[in-house]
């Protein structure tokens, strides 16, 4: 059965098994904005239980409530009948409450092992132990982990499993999970889900926050719907109730959303008469530090409206393509053309001056400037259109600023609110709405554009590459969710070790084929 | 009458109302120059004494009030660029070795560039020019030294300096640099008096108030500095470059040219305080003319954190209170230790209350 | 009569165990000496860019400027143009530009040094003495030179070492100066530190070698010193005031050492043997008539 | 060059490092977590004062250190609230609190010893480890050092132990490079940080305390005068790294060294360049001699949870 509650009604008792934890009239502020209201909500001991909303929503505001990140306004937690108000994450721990944050907390500069043996381990440490026991963990939750590498040099879906193993180290009675398969390739995903039933199975409560409908209809025994902090809307067998909860997610601005994904741009696009390729990559290798090739001899033509995605496991090459291609890290070897212009080894500015937008990967990283408000970092690139004389009206910035937010359904206070302060989803938004919206756009490298974005927004995402498409430009897209670039894409080519292992059109028929090439599977 | 004395005080306190932050840094000072006094009365000298002598040294007199801006002009001057550099997230603590570098090259240019018979001022504006070009290439070394070695522009600045300082120290030692003419066996190690053309032009008609023309240069150049910092494209880039360089970069904006072009910017200003000091006050070069004005300087920017405002108050502050120091321990017998002292607590309880201060600003 | 108003302006610590301190003594002991006659301002530890300010700050409200230090000369010229009616002494000053309003007095240090230096030579049994110096101006290099030069009039193949660590005040330095001059056989040492002395002194002590000090004759009081040699910075502080009082001052360059009498400057060893002593005696005189030429400074 | 100038010039070397050394040292733990101790210059000054105060009035040195130590706790903790829980900026209070170390240490100098006074102020023994003591003219020039130097090295190797083989190690390392990290797995930051600049303190305390009644039997006024910038330059120098910051410390060491010894041997350079000399190589080393520098992610980062 399926309910739309008053917002704030305690959930019904019904068949629900003991709660090991229960929330009552939860709230949260941020300054002005008021990120989570009278939020109710039961965890049973054993139960997974998805949390889904939109960006913004106050699903990360949640967790973190539970796991003593943040302390509520008002309202009151019970952990397995005990009265349960963690002063801090050392607190929640100590109850056997873990979490996994969306961004990790690892030290990049140790191995796994120290990793996790940091704050567990007292006195003098026994390294080897521990590895040993993570061993076990791999085996008992199929998580393949080296324990001795250093955190800087694994891929996020491998930190993301040591962050994990982190929190089974603790046999915890609740797991978080802020979003975990967001960075996560599809197999791992499966693991990643699996690992979930297991830790279930053995007792423990698993809140899991999640973008992915098909996550849920695989493993949420209950979910829960939040919107504008409020609860929108409970299910007691979600993989029942999915469209219901999809509607209840982004009920406020429908249409623009829930239209049908119609690829007819691309006809139109393979249609027009040849023009320059909008991108040309030739014989491109790209050597790390330590002289390892990571891209080898990477050649590719996007051609005009044209969208191509590179699949493939990540790390085998697509942040050094990505890196090329946007100028913030040489080539080797090899040339880069785009609209017939050669651009080997030219400066970002030369490249964004050229019209290639980018999309980067990590947008905490190289995205954003999340010190610095959202107009400023709307226009970052481009600021000289509201300076006279070098000196910056902002008044005119603004207002293009929110016109622009408006148009990508960037939700913030206001234009001058921190960057930082916005949601993951809604940060994401941003950095689209400044690349797509570069003028003279002629080519749009995407890595991961879609990454922790709600289902609408998705679809908004995927409305825009096709715009841009339309009028011509060509968008070579990075991901590694199998279903977006089928989705998406007109042609695949798959990364394995940084060579270009195969190839073909984008129909769900070569799935199986895809996913063969991307496990190294030579064809 | 009475309304009229409450009046003032009442004005005063609408004033800091309004400015909260404003409000916390003067309580701070006020706090900390209580704590001076107590220390004053503890070492046993009539409070009374030392607050008149104290008054009288800093601005009793037309003399002291030009001799403490001229003071507050230099720590002004290094400050500025502080907080210029510290815009782009890089600290520059080497206003020290700026000016001393400033001091050398205006002593020589003065000395040695046939710049004397000049017209329209050429004669001390030269001088100025080049010193503040030398403590800018001392400052960009900094910067070159960060965009190609990735070098702590912390460490390198604090290196520089002392090693401009002992540059100082050695170029007045040799007759072949620009120690005096040796007339005979004692001659100190000092650089001849610059020649008059070269001095900056007194703003006033005699010595009874030495106010000096490098006052206006530093008003122009604060102003210069507030409109770069708040008002201007580059001033926001270099915000970003501070905050974040690969997204920086990423948007376009040449990081290693902004790292090395306000480290530039900053050196040039202290350069120019260097000059100041020397064709303003000093007129010849002797080892250890810097005399510690460049750290000075620095604390002024760092407690001005970020605000153009900020540093030229700090600066007012630091020249005033050295003057009346001085002041103190000749009459009142105070020692200059204490005088340190109080400095120090200056700078310790302004530190403090920076935070307060942020949760007053972020809250309007 | 109100009383004569004196300032002083003492540019190092008045505490650093040398010639600032030599200078404060001879304040004090006017102080005592003339009582109610004078009226004193002193301020010390005042670097270069606040010294005009502070002289100005003096000459204002004194009859009597007294810089202790060749370092005050440039400032004081400078101010003493703007304040005529102000007299300004500097102590440890040179032939300057003769204004009616200032003298020089020069405090000759050269001079007893070269005594030292021939004193040093008759007390080492290993036939190498040794110099520290702090910075590299005039007056301390002569000094230096002349010690040498004195000790080679003693004994012509004696070894001299002389060092210069740029700072009075650093007493790492020069203990290790001190200690690098023993290793190389020195074991009677010269110097013309303030607080730095404190590092020879340890590297004497730990090595057991013998130094000569200076400013005053303190014999007996500690048998690390076996000589010294004074040079009256006080004395000429003293003298100046006492000029003042007596409406004797005057202006102009004023050479003291030997010739102002053993107040001024004199080398005593301590238990000299009489030979000994007649020999520097000897020394002093050909000095004072030129028999020997000495640096000035 | 002769052999016993070799020595006299190691032995000079050494002991003109020591003080770094133990200072740098303690200065690498606070960086590595974060706090970047500009007062060390400050905690050394009053370290020196107050161990010489200590063995002058309690007539043993060994009190001495003791009350050293024990005095630059206030600085320290002064330290630690304005920079860690006060978050004020990490250079400003460094140098702030160097300022009034400086005045109130020759102000309380003078009001002790009534500024002029020649008192014997005594100092701790010296001592050569067993056997290499013996060597000739080494073991004299060499390895007969004040034994706090040795105490010293002694601290550095434990520090060297925890950092590498202890969870302690473990947690103040990540302070520095990823204090999010160390907050979410349950331990306090800022604990971790008051703790390191408390030992800070003490080894500057040490530091302080070698110059004074360790290695010169005195207390001058200002008597550090920059080896405290000098030690974070080592540290910068030696990339955060304790062997190398040892070194770095030994290299500025030699350098200051060579002053005394090339004017002994007779070889004429002018003093003002031997004098930079440290400085001069400490640039070129920070300057691409020894390659980037990677600072602790998190240093001078105040921690908001
Ligand atoms: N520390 C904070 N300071 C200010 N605002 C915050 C803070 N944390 C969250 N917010 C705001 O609260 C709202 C809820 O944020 P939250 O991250 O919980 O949303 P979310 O559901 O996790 O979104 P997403 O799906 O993008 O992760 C957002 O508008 C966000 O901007
Ligand atoms: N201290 C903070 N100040 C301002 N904003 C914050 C702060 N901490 C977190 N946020 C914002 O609040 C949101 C919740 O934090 P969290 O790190 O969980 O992000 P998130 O929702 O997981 O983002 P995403 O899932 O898209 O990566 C994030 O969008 C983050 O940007
Ligand atoms: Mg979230
Ligand atoms: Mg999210």
């Amino acid at each position: 059965m399926f309910i739309l509650p008053e917002v704030g009604q305690a959930p019904p008792p019904v068949a629900a098994p003991p709660a090991l934890l229960r929330l009552q009239g939860m709230s949260k502020r941020f300054g002005s904005l008021q990120a989570l209201e009278d939020v109710s909500l039961e965890i049973a001991a054993g139960e997974i239980h998805c949390l889904l909303g939109e960006n913004g929503a106050g699903k990360s505001t949640l967790c973190n409530l539970i796991f003593g990140v943040y302390q509520a306004d008002s309202g009151s937690m019970q952990l397995a009948g005990a009265d349960y108000r963690p002063s801090g994450p050392a607190d929640a721990l100590s109850m056997q409450v873990a979490m996994v944050h969306q961004h990790f907390s690892l030290v990049p500069d140790l191995s796994v092992v120290d990793n996790l043996l940091l704050g567990q381990a007292r006195g003098v440490l026994r390294r080897s132990e521990c590895a040993e026991r993570v061993q076990a963990l791999s085996q008992r939750f199929g998580l393949q982990i080296d324990p001795w590498l250093r955190i800087s040099d694994l891929s996020v879906g491998e930190r993301q499993r040591v962050e994990i193993i982190k929190c089974l180290m603790r046999e915890p009675r609740l797991l978080v999970l802020d979003e975990p398969t967001a960075v996560l390739l599809p197999d791992e995903i499966a693991a990643l889900l699996e690992v979930c039933q297991r830790v279930a199975a053995e007792g423990c409560g698993v809140v899991l926050v999640t973008h992915k409908l098909a996550e849920i209809q695989k493993v949420a025994q209950r979910a829960t719907v939040l919107r504008g902090g409020r609860v929108a809307a409970r299910s007691e067998q979600p993989a029942a109730d999915l469209d219901a909860l999809v509607q209840a997610m982004i009920q406020r601005s429908g249409e623009a959303r829930t239209s049908p994904a119609a690829p007819s741009y691309q006809r139109e696009a393979a249609g027009q008469p040849r023009a320059e390729p909008a991108l040309m990559i030739d014989g491109v290798s790209v050597k790390d530090a330590d002289g390892v090739t990571r891209l080898d001899n990477f050649t590719l033509i996007v051609e005009p409206g044209e969208i191509v995605a590179v699949a493939g496991v990540e790390g085998n090459g697509q942040s050094e393509l990505a890196a090329v291609i946007s100028g913030m890290r040489p080539a080797s070897q090899g040339r880069l053309f785009v609209k017939g212009r050669e651009l080997t080894g030219r400066s970002p500015r030369q490249i964004t001056a050229a019209g290639v937008g980018v999309v980067p990967e990590d947008r905490h990283a190289v995205g954003c400037v999340s010190g610095m408000s959202v107009a400023e970092n709307l226009f970052l690139d481009r600021l000289h259109r509201f300076s006279r004389y070098g000196l910056l009206d902002r008044k005119r910035m603004r207002a293009a600023a929110l016109e622009l937010m408006q148009r990508f359904d960037v939700r913030a206070a206001s234009p001058d609110v921190s960057f930082a302060g916005l949601s993951g989803g809604n940060q994401q938004k941003a950095v689209l709405a400044r690349e797509l919206t570069l003028d003279g756009l002629s080519f749009l490298l995407a890595a991961q554009p879609t990454r922790g974005l709600d289902v609408g927004a998705v679809e908004a995402v995927y409305e825009h590459i096709r715009a841009v498409c339309a009028q011509g430009v060509g968008v070579l897209l990075i991901s590694s969710e199998l279903d977006e670039l089928l989705k998406v894409a007109d042609r695949v080519v798959v990364l394995y070790r940084g060579r270009i292992v195969g190839s073909c059109t984008a129909e769900p028929g070569e799935r199986a084929r895809i996913g063969a090439w991307m496990a190294g599977q030579a064809a | 009458m009475s309304t009229l004395l409450i009046k003032q005080p009442a004005a005063l306190l609408a004033f800091l109302k309004a400015r909260p932050a404003m409000w916390i840094a003067f309580l701070a000072v006020a706090a900390a120059l209580l704590i001076g006094l107590l220390l004053v009365h503890l070492i046993g000298v009539p409070i009374g004494d030392a607050v008149a002598a104290f008054a009288e040294g800093a601005w009793g007199s037309p003399y002291a009030i030009a001799a403490s801006i001229n003071r507050s002009l230099v720590f002004a001057l290094v400050g500025l660029g502080f907080v210029l550099a510290d815009r782009a997230n890089l600290t520059n603590v080497g206003g020290e070795g700026q000016i001393a570098i400033g001091g050398i090259v205006a002593t020589a240019v003065s000395l040695y560039g046939h710049v004397s018979d000049l017209p329209f001022g050429l004669a001390f504006l030269l001088p100025l020019l080049a010193a503040s070009l030398a403590g800018g290439l001392w400052g960009g070394l900094a910067g070159v030294l960060k965009a190609r070695a990735g070098t702590n522009e912390v460490i390198a600045t604090l290196l520089l300096s002392f090693i401009a300082v002992w540059m100082v120290y050695g170029s007045v030692q040799s007759v072949a640099l620009l120690r005096q003419p040796m007339t005979h066996s004692n001659t100190l190690p000092e650089s001849l008096e610059i020649p008059d053309p070269t001095k900056l032009p007194l703003l006033t008609d005699d010595y009874s108030m030495p106010l000096h023309s490098g006052l206006l240069f530093g008003f122009a150049l604060a102003i210069v500095v507030a409109l770069v910092l708040n008002k201007t494209v580059f001033g926001l880039r270099l915000r970003a470059v501070g905050l974040n360089p690969l997204a920086a970069r990423r948007a376009g904006i040449a990081i290693s040219a902004s790292v090395v072009g306000v480290l530039f910017a900053a050196g040039a200003l202290g350069g120019l305080a260097g000059a100041c000091m020397l064709q303003g006050e000093q007129y010849s070069l002797k080892a250890g003319f810097s005399s510690g004005y460049g750290f000075d300087g620095l604390v002024v920017g760092l407690l001005a954190r970020g605000s153009v405002v900020g540093v030229i108050a700090g600066a007012l502050l630091f020249g005033f209170l050295r003057s009346g120091g001085i002041n103190m321990e000749m009459v009142a017998a105070v020692p200059t230790a204490l005088v340190v002292v109080i400095q120090g607590l200056i700078i310790v309880i302004l530190a403090g209350a920076a935070l307060s201060m942020q949760r007053w600003e972020v809250e309007r | 009569a109100d009383p004569l108003t004196v300032g002083v302006l003492i540019p190092g610590s008045k505490s650093d165990k040398g010639w600032m301190e030599s200078g404060f003594d001879g304040l004090t002991a006017a102080q005592k000496e003339f009582g109610a006659k004078i009226k004193v301002q002193m301020i010390e530890n005042i670097n270069y860019a606040d010294m005009e300010q502070a002289l100005t700050n003096l000459a204002g409200k004194n009859q009597l400027v007294i810089g202790v230090g060749g370092q005050t000369q440039a400032a004081v010229m400078k101010i003493a143009k703007r304040f005529p009616k102000t007299k300004f002494s500097i102590v440890g000053g040179s032939k300057g530009d003769g204004l009616p309003n200032v003298a020089g007095y020069d405090v000759k240090q050269a001079e007893i040094a070269f005594v030292a230096g021939a004193a040093a030579a008759m007390l080492s049994k290993t036939g190498a003495v040794s110099y520290v110096g702090g910075m590299e101006i005039p007056s301390i290099v002569n000094a230096g030179k002349e010690f040498g030069k004195g000790a080679a009039y003693i004994n012509p193949k004696i070894k001299y070492f002389e060092n210069y660590t740029g700072d009075f005040d650093n007493v790492a330095k020069s203990k290790e100066a001190t200690l690098a001059a023993i290793a190389q056989g020195a074991d009677v040492h010269y110097h013309i530190l303030n607080l730095g002395l404190r590092g020879m002194e340890q590297a004497a002590k730990e090595k057991g070698t013998h130094i000569i000090g200076s400013y005053t004759d303190r014999c007996g009081s500690d048998p690390l010193y076996i000589a010294y040699s004074i040079t009256g910075v006080g004395f000429q502080v003293q003298y100046a005031i006492k000029e003042l009082v007596a409406g004797k001052w005057a202006a102009g360059y004023k050479p003291f050492g030997l010739a102002m009498g053993p107040a001024a400057s004199d080398m005593k060893v301590c238990g000299a043997t009489p030979e000994m002593k007649s020999k520097l005696e000897q020394i002093k005189k050909d000095i004072l008539e030129g028999k020997i030429k000495v640096l000035e400074g | 060059m002769s052999v016993e100038m070799a020595a006299v010039f190691i032995g000079s070397t050494i002991r003109l490092a020591a003080p770094l050394m133990l200072s740098a040292s303690g200065e690498l733990l606070s960086e590595r977590t974060g706090v970047l101790n500009m007062s060390v210059e400050g905690m050394m000054l009053t370290g020196a004062f107050a161990g010489a105060v200590g063995a002058w009035a309690t007539g043993s040195p060994m009190l001495g250190l003791l009350i050293g130590v024990v005095a630059v706790i206030p600085v320290a903790l002064l330290q630690a609230v304005l920079s860690i829980t006060l978050r004020a900026n990490q250079i400003v209070t460094g140098i702030g609190i160097n300022i009034l170390v400086l005045g109130a240490t020759t102000l309380a100098y003078r009001e002790i010893f009534g500024g002029r006074s020649r008192a014997e102020i005594p100092g701790l023994d010296k001592w050569a480890p067993p056997g290499l003591g013996d060597i000739p003219i080494f073991g004299d020039q060499v390895f007969q050092q004040a034994w706090l130097l040795y105490l010293g090295l002694a601290l550095i190797a434990v520090l060297a132990w925890v950092m590498r083989y202890t969870a302690l190690g473990l947690a103040l390392h990540s302070a520095g490079s990823a204090p999010r990290a160390v907050d979410k797995s349950g331990l306090s930051v800022n604990t971790l940080r008051y703790g390191a600049v408390l030992f800070t303190g003490m080894m500057s305390a040490l530091a302080g305390c070698f110059l004074s009644i360790g290695d010169i039997h005195t207390f001058t006024e200002g008597m550090t005068n920059g080896t405290g910038y000098l030690a974070i330059a080592a540290v910068i120098f030696g990339n955060w790294k304790i062997g190398r910051t040892l070194l770095a410390c030994l290299l500025f060491g030699a350098a200051t060294a060579l002053q005394f010894q090339l004017p002994a041997m007779g070889i004429e350079v002018p003093s003002a360049l031997l004098i930079m000399l440290p400085y001069l190589l400490a640039l070129l080393a920070v300057g691409g001699l020894v390659g980037r520098q990677t600072a602790p992610a998190a240093l001078t980062i105040p921690f908001v949870r």
